[in-house]
């Protein structure tokens, strides 16, 4: 937290993106190959599957400080292990419905399909959840790091 | 009213016990309003076992969780089963942890279990009880102060005020008349929507106030017949580290979100989790959340059909709006 | 552990919007990271061997390299640790040029962005385990699926190594589209002269297993071990006793059958061998004109058989077939030009696609070689072709050039001069398109030699005038509005996806882009491979391209599956799953979720089950990790340990 | 509340009106951290102790779901923050600073029972004596004091009297606090109530509320809660130790869920992890349970008490014979019955040690 330094606008987000490796990393790889600008508050994570992607993984990560959390991977059918995506869908919906219940806007969090080939659908996801984020601000979370039990304040 | 069922439920044990390994129900506790379980063995113990509204405890985790009682080839294990507790079965059976021909299930009709905070806290000083009676829907309570007459719709567990399978889905024998339940199931979810209408701000205060309760005894996990992972749960390991011992409410979400992330698709709202913790955090309220989301999107309801697989752990590729 | 950070500059590349030596420095203060230093091209030979000296000089246990994509160099860095004695899992890659120096300007921003990139992989790394692959052997029969000239060069170059080939074709022949040409471009020899005699060895090879008439049905298992199910769809002819005589052709009393191989041109029978030079040279019965099936009674054709071939109750047939790699030459398909209204193809007879004038052009075709107008079967005089009918048209979903439509056209021009001496030819183009050895001065010749007249400009409407078409159209070059009065307009149709690729492409379990081609692993260094090794690509089922360069993937995918079955066993990948056998609950949902069947029971003392990995079957998607509740089944190299590591680097 | 001040002298009794307790202890609060029996939530029944903050809610009528344990011994304690300080000239060498964190602020837990305190005295055998000394809790224990309730509250699961203590044990508390008509009476007992007296800003009592407080004590000391028998118990856990049968019915239905440890206040058991950030880390005590199969997991693999039979042993015998076999005599339970009162399926520990006795009784006999 204490190196979470800012840049000279002090505008950057924490986003955190995980991406597939055959399909949506591949499609960021393009966006680059292509010079396609995109926002700079991204850092992404290669799985080798959405189907890997735990839900709880994004849950652990927006309940730490993170403002945004992205996925993406092959579009349905046609995953690179076939069925990954589609078990993964269907967890990232929940999770994505489970969110708001504690509080936690649903739009942090969200997925998409892009495929390698996708420079430009990748630009413009992250152009757009970049934007969505910064619309939300930051992520207020909990008072995640307070020490419950030692805490004499309260 | 609860003795003759008490009667007509030994006098069933009494007929099945030489085909039965063991028979799983319950006795009383310390006191006439705290039960417990028991595993009746032999016929000698068969007196021991009760049925009334005290009866609060989900027995369908002993059948799967270790020690379980295991039986011998060609018997089978009896079991207790009120409404909940049936649809736990279910999805034991449905996630191939149960064979059905390995258990006699004996199902009773609930019309509701008693919360015994919620009696507790209707006497004027925590004192000894002497004896507690439910007549026509009030419950007396004699204890060392005097004598309290509560309605029994008052003292019901939370998860018994918006139940909606109170007869057994499954079983081998009934005891005890049909009852009908509580709530419509359109109302099911009402309490999660009405939630839902706060502002996110009020219910991340909500959780953050409710969930700095939680000490980590894990009884919540431990009561659950669906959170089989036992010793092996990733909120108390090392390797994969997932949560720290911090005393954080971040470690304490975590933990919950496991739990409930788990039990999405699978949880059958028995309610364990939240009767059992000593917190009183209504821990159900968070399954009850991804119940209605998984019922909304998926159309399931978990421990109803043995022959369906939680919508988790399967997929559509023909899903759309997904 | 001892971790050293080698930042890449990549020669202005990253430099220019990162600040590389500041990453170095940063990153110094990393917990386990001794050693941190920026090269300006790590990937080259002196690069790698400074990560040596480096790992040799500071004893260093794992290297990050901060460069470009891992999909580009993971492989070369890995090999460049191996080298140095390192373990070749214990390296990680932060991509700091495609997703950093690349897509942003802002230096500042970058810089801190490559710092965290860096810092999240060494995390990772801290967690990283040496892994070591495991060996399987492979099963050295190869598929290629599609008989067009890729798929035929493919197979009879793999057969011609003594490989066992299954070749499968979706039609009742092999051949494809060049079977249709009438000539080729620039050489004008005969398509059917050419790529006939290598019909016949694919008949002739004794190694060549060729299931015409048959579709993929599914496809599992993995490099060096797949099992393909092929379904042979029901000819109603026995093909081991029929003679491919013809005698049921001639006699078959439905005639009013489409012949699909010349276009819809001209009529042949519900029974019918498709073309004379096909092969298998054998007949088929089209179900939905023949009147045994349609009305219930004919039989001719069982009667006048003399081999007694006939099976009206034939049914499709499922065989399998083990193979230890697929090539997939699947073709294409021709843009349907009823998409520009303003052309009138399918409304006005005399407005034709190219292909259907390759057909024309044909001593095969429907009119045996001389050029006549479907309308009227009159000699045209004057000859309009249309370049670019979806190609280079973003407005009809088709951005991309096909490749070849300028060259068939200026051969087509020129065939039409040949065939009619005195007749014009016109082309509407928008660019000439004719890279290759000897193209454009065959486009020359046709300008030139020929006479054909080349307008610049779109076409903007054909409509009747009497018997003719009016041409109207734009020339860019003069600027003016122009009439071209035509008896033949023919529409250079471009190439697009063959149907069904989509479908196949997902059975298969490869990528296919927009547009419905397969993605090669790399567009420049990987051109004949999948994402999924063991599958490669051939023809224009990858983009469109012309028949030399397909002639070339069909033998350079047949050089791949030959370099990969020159080794008796590969070695799989040891990033699969691994099971952690006392936390395992033995809850089965790994088993129930996993896409391969790669993890089975295993019994333990006392009746205890737990789950176990197949290791060479396991893919390493990582699926069952995400679902495994206790997290006792674990990825390796992606464990949960690794990611949370990176999140945590992140977000604590 | 208190509208007339007293002079200062030594006092030895005051007298809390009902009213005023809020007022008294919030003028204590801001020489102490006071900590004070209050709901857990808004609704809820559970009581547990808190710091005391402005206008909160203090409930002296029944006992806390959770003890004061964690005044002393925190559910998550950092003993130690290190850093690692990396060479500016070779980042291969590091030199690591520590910082022990030892609490020695001052703290009065007001309101607890003499069960709560009893938990304490028995915690004090492990942590203080012999040859190591846990400072950490030494820090705490001896900064805080306890002003403890005459306890009228005893319910079924309630058995103080049959563990050497009693609703009236005094034993390790500072001030004894009387329930009479109208408030409290306070009593010092020991030398440090009459600094706390002085703070409190409170009447000393007159006659006849010491008379009332009198009665009041008499009755609770009257009183007998609980007739667990413990004879024989010492013996019969060793006895019995391979008598799986007799475990198996006693913890059978237990959960292996941490609540009767986590509400005890003798429980003391903890695990110790660091927890590293980047350069930085802490190393943490934290509450753990014997009723968790990690708790025992050794890195071998090897499990001694691979099931929950093994683990309720180990409770049971661990309070009823391994402690008091090592100290003197002393049964680490303090009687409170919570974890008879929080379980879930209601095991009570007390019919636990009758079947021991029973099955020990009944071996020698044979």
């Amino acid at each position: 937290m204490e190196e979470r330094e800012k840049t000279k606008n002090n505008t950057e987000m924490r986003i955190l993106g995980f991406l597939c490796n055959w399909c949506s990393y591949g499609g960021a790889d393009t966006a680059g190959v292509s010079r396609l600008k995109q926002p700079t508050d991204l850092r992404i994570i290669r799985i080798p599957c959405t189907g890997r992607m735990d839900p709880l993984f994004a849950f652990k990560a927006l309940i730490s400080g993170a403002d945004g959390v992205l996925v993406s991977g092959c579009h349905p059918k046609d995953c690179h292990y076939s069925v990954g995506n589609l078990y993964a869908r269907r967890r990232f919906e929940v999770l994505k419905d489970f969110l708001p219940f504690l509080g936690i806007e649903s739009d942090r969090f969200h997925y998409t399909w892009v495929s390698a080939s996708e420079g430009q659908r990748w630009q413009e996801v992250v152009t757009e959840f970049s934007r969505r984020i910064h619309e939300l601000g930051r992520n207020p979370g909990f008072d995640m790091n307070t020490n419950l039990v030692n805490s004499e304040a309260r | 009213m609860w003795s003759e069922i008490t009667k007509k439920l030994q006098e069933t044990v009494q007929n099945i016990m030489p085909q039965v390994e063991a028979v799983i129900g319950w006795e009383r506790g310390f006191n006439e309003i705290r039960i417990k379980p028991v595993v009746i063995k032999k016929e000698g113990d068969i007196s021991k076992l009760v049925w009334n509204p005290f009866c609060v405890q989900n027995l369908s985790g002993y059948l799967v969780k270790s020690p379980a009682v295991i039986p011998r080839e060609g018997r089978r294990v009896a079991i207790c089963v009120k409404g909940c507790d049936s649809r736990s079965v279910t999805a034991l059976i449905q996630e191939g942890f149960l064979k059905r021909d390995q258990i006699f299930i004996i199902g009773i009709p609930c019309s509701g279990t008693v919360d015994w905070r919620k009696v507790m806290k209707r006497l004027e000083r925590s004192s000894v009880i002497h004896r507690a009676e439910i007549k026509d829907g009030r419950l007396m309570v004699e204890h060392a102060e005097g004598v309290e007459e509560i309605p029994l719709r008052e003292i019901l567990l939370r998860r018994c005020l918006r139940c909606v399978y109170p007869n057994p889905t499954v079983s081998d024998v009934v005891i005890g008349e049909t009852v009908s339940p509580h709530i419509e199931k359109e109302d099911l979810y009402k309490d999660v929507e009405a939630f839902e209408r706060k502002s996110l701000d009020e219910r991340r205060k909500f959780w953050a106030e409710t969930l700095s309760r939680c000490i980590r005894c894990y009884a919540c996990r431990n009561a659950c017949p669906l959170c089989i992972c036992q010793d092996w749960c990733i909120a108390e390991r090392r390797d994969p580290k997932w949560v720290t011992q911090k005393p954080t409410l971040k470690d304490i979400l975590l933990f919950h979100g496991i739990h409930a992330l788990h039990l999405a698709g699978r949880c059958t709202e028995c309610g364990e989790c939240e009767r059992v913790c000593p917190m009183e955090i209504p821990v159900m309220f968070i399954k009850e959340k991804l119940n209605e989301t998984t019922l909304r999107l998926f159309s399931y309801e978990a421990g109803i059909d043995s022959n369906l697989v939680p919508p988790l752990l399967t997929f559509n590729p023909h899903e759309t709006g997904i | 552990m001892r971790i050293g950070v080698f930042v890449c500059q990549c020669g202005t590349n990253i430099a220019s919007t990162v600040d590389t030596e500041r990453v170095a420095q940063e990153v110094k203060k990393l917990p386990d990271v001794v050693y941190t230093t920026t090269y300006m091209y790590t990937c080259s030979e002196p690069g790698q061997q400074e990560i040596q000296r480096a790992i040799e000089e500071h004893n260093l246990q794992g290297v990050v390299v901060a460069a470009c994509s891992p999909r580009m160099h993971e492989p070369t860095f890995r090999r460049a640790v191996e080298k140095a004695g390192l373990n070749r899992y214990m390296f990680e890659m932060a991509n700091i040029r495609e997703h950093v120096s690349w897509v942003s300007n802002d230096r500042e921003a970058n810089t801190k962005k490559a710092i965290e990139l860096v810092r999240m992989a060494v995390a990772k790394l801290r967690f990283n385990q040496p892994l070591f692959p495991s060996r399987v052997a492979i099963n050295k029969r190869v598929m290629v699926i599609g008989g067009g000239v890729a798929g035929i060069q493919a197979a009879l170059d793999c057969a011609d190594a003594g490989l066992d080939v299954v070749l499968v074709e979706r039609r009742t022949s092999i051949g494809g589209k060049m079977a249709q040409l009438d000539k080729t471009f620039p050489t004008i020899d005969c398509s059917s002269c050419i790529l006939g005699p290598k019909m016949v060895d694919v008949a002739q090879k004794e190694n060549i297993t060729l299931h015409a008439y048959s579709e993929i049905e599914s496809v599992s298992g993995y490099v060096g071990n797949f099992a393909v199910r092929v379904r042979k769809k029901a000819t109603y002819v026995d093909w081991k006793a029929c003679t491919g005589c013809g005698v049921c052709m001639e006699k078959c009393p439905s005639r009013k059958v489409p012949d699909e191989f010349n276009e819809g041109l001209s009529f042949t029978r519900a029974i019918n061998i498709p073309f004379p030079q096909a092969i298998p040279k054998k007949a088929t019965i089209n179900r939905s004109y023949c009147i045994y099936f349609t009305k219930g009674k004919c039989g001719i054709c069982a009667k006048v058989c003399p081999a007694k071939a006939i099976r009206y109750d034939m049914t499709d047939e499922v065989v399998t077939e083990e193979v230890g790699a697929i090539i997939v030459a699947t073709g294409y398909d021709l843009f349907d030009p009823s998409a520009y209204g303003e052309y009138g193809a399918g409304q006005y007879r005399d407005v034709i696609t190219g292909i259907q004038y390759e057909r024309i052009l044909s001593a095969s075709g429907p009119f045996g070689g001389h050029i006549k107008r479907p309308s009227d079967g009159r000699e045209p005089k004057d000859v309009v072709f249309i370049a670019c009918v979806g190609s280079r048209d973003a407005s009809v979903g088709r951005p991309y050039c096909s490749g070849v439509c300028c060259m068939y056209i200026a051969k087509q021009a020129i065939l039409t001069k040949d065939h009619i001496p005195n007749s014009r030819s016109y082309v509407f183009y928008m660019d000439i398109r004719s890279p290759a050895k000897n193209y454009d001065e065959f486009v020359r010749r046709a300008q030139e030699e020929y006479g054909v007249q080349y307008i610049r400009g779109r076409v903007g409407k054909i409509y009747p005038r009497g018997d003719r078409l009016v041409v109207q159209g734009m020339d860019t070059l003069l600027g003016i509005q122009v009439e071209v009065e035509a008896d033949l307009v023919v529409l250079a149709t471009g190439i697009e996806a063959s149907r069904g690729a989509r479908e196949l492409a997902e059975k298969l379990h490869i990528s296919y882009d927009q547009y419905g081609f397969f993605m090669e692993n790399h567009p420049k260094l990987r051109p004949v491979e999948t994402n999924t090794a063991g599958i490669y690509l051939a023809g224009v089922c990858q983009g469109p391209k012309d028949i030399p360069a397909s002639v070339a993937q069909g033998s350079a995918a047949a050089a791949k599956v030959l370099a990969l079955f020159a080794r008796d066993t590969i070695e799989t990948s040891p990033q699969v799953a691994s099971v952690t056998e006392r936390a395992c609950i033995a809850c089965g949902k790994c088993i129930e979720v996993c896409p391969y069947g790669a993890i089975r029971w295993k019994e333990l003392k006392g009746g205890v089950r737990k789950a176990e990995v197949i290791t060479t079957v396991c893919q390493g998607c990582g699926l069952c990790n995400a679902t495994c509740p206790p997290k006792a089944i674990q990825l390796q190299h992606a464990t949960d340990n690794q990611i949370l590591a990176e999140i945590e680097e992140l977000c604590a | 509340m208190v509208a007339r001040r007293k002079e200062k002298k030594s006092q030895n009794r005051i007298f809390i009106p009902l009213e005023g307790l809020n007022q008294t202890l919030e003028n204590l609060s801001k020489h102490f951290t006071v900590w004070v029996p209050m709901p857990s939530g808004e609704n809820e029944w559970s009581l547990e102790f808190k710091p005391l903050h402005r206008g909160c809610k203090i409930l002296l009528d029944r006992q806390s779901t959770l003890p004061p344990k964690k005044v002393i011994l925190p559910q998550g304690q950092t003993l130690i923050e290190y850093e690692y300080k990396k060479s500016e000239s070779d980042p291969s060498k590091q030199d690591l600073v520590l910082r022990e964190v030892i609490d020695e602020s001052p703290i009065i837990v007001f309101g607890t029972r003499p069960c709560d305190v009893r938990g304490f005295l028995v915690c004090d055998k492990v942590f203080l004596q012999g040859r190591y000394i846990d400072v950490y809790y030494r820090a705490r224990r001896l900064n805080t004091l306890f002003a403890t309730l005459f306890c009228r509250e005893a319910d079924d699961a309630c058995f103080c009297s049959s563990v050497g203590s009693g609703p009236a044990d005094m034993e390790g508390s500072d001030i004894g606090i009387t329930p009479i008509d109208g408030g409290w009476i306070l009593e010092g007992l020991t030398d440090r109530a009459s600094e706390i007296f002085s703070l409190c800003d409170c009447e000393a009592p007159d006659e006849k509320q010491i008379e009332d407080a009198r009665r009041v004590q008499e009755e609770v000391r009257s009183m007998r809660v609980g007739n667990l028998r413990t004879d024989g118990v010492l013996e019969g856990v060793k006895g019995q130790f391979q008598n799986m049968e007799l475990w198996r019915d006693i913890a059978e239905s237990c959960l292996s869920c941490g609540v009767c440890t986590y509400v005890c206040p003798t429980c003391y058991c903890f695990t110790i992890t660091d927890e590293p950030q980047g350069l930085r880390g802490e190393r943490l005590r934290s509450w753990d349970s014997c009723m968790f199969y990690q708790y025992t997991q050794e890195a071998s693999g090897h499990n001694p008490r691979p099931t929950k039979l093994e683990r309720y042993r180990n409770r049971l015998g661990h309070k009823f014979s391994y402690f008091p076999l090592r100290y003197s005599g002393m049964i680490a339970c303090c009687g409170c019955g919570r974890c008879i009162r929080s379980c879930p399926v209601s095991i009570d520990i007390r019919q636990g040690v009758e079947r021991v006795r029973e099955a020990h009784h009944g071996c020698v006999c044979s």
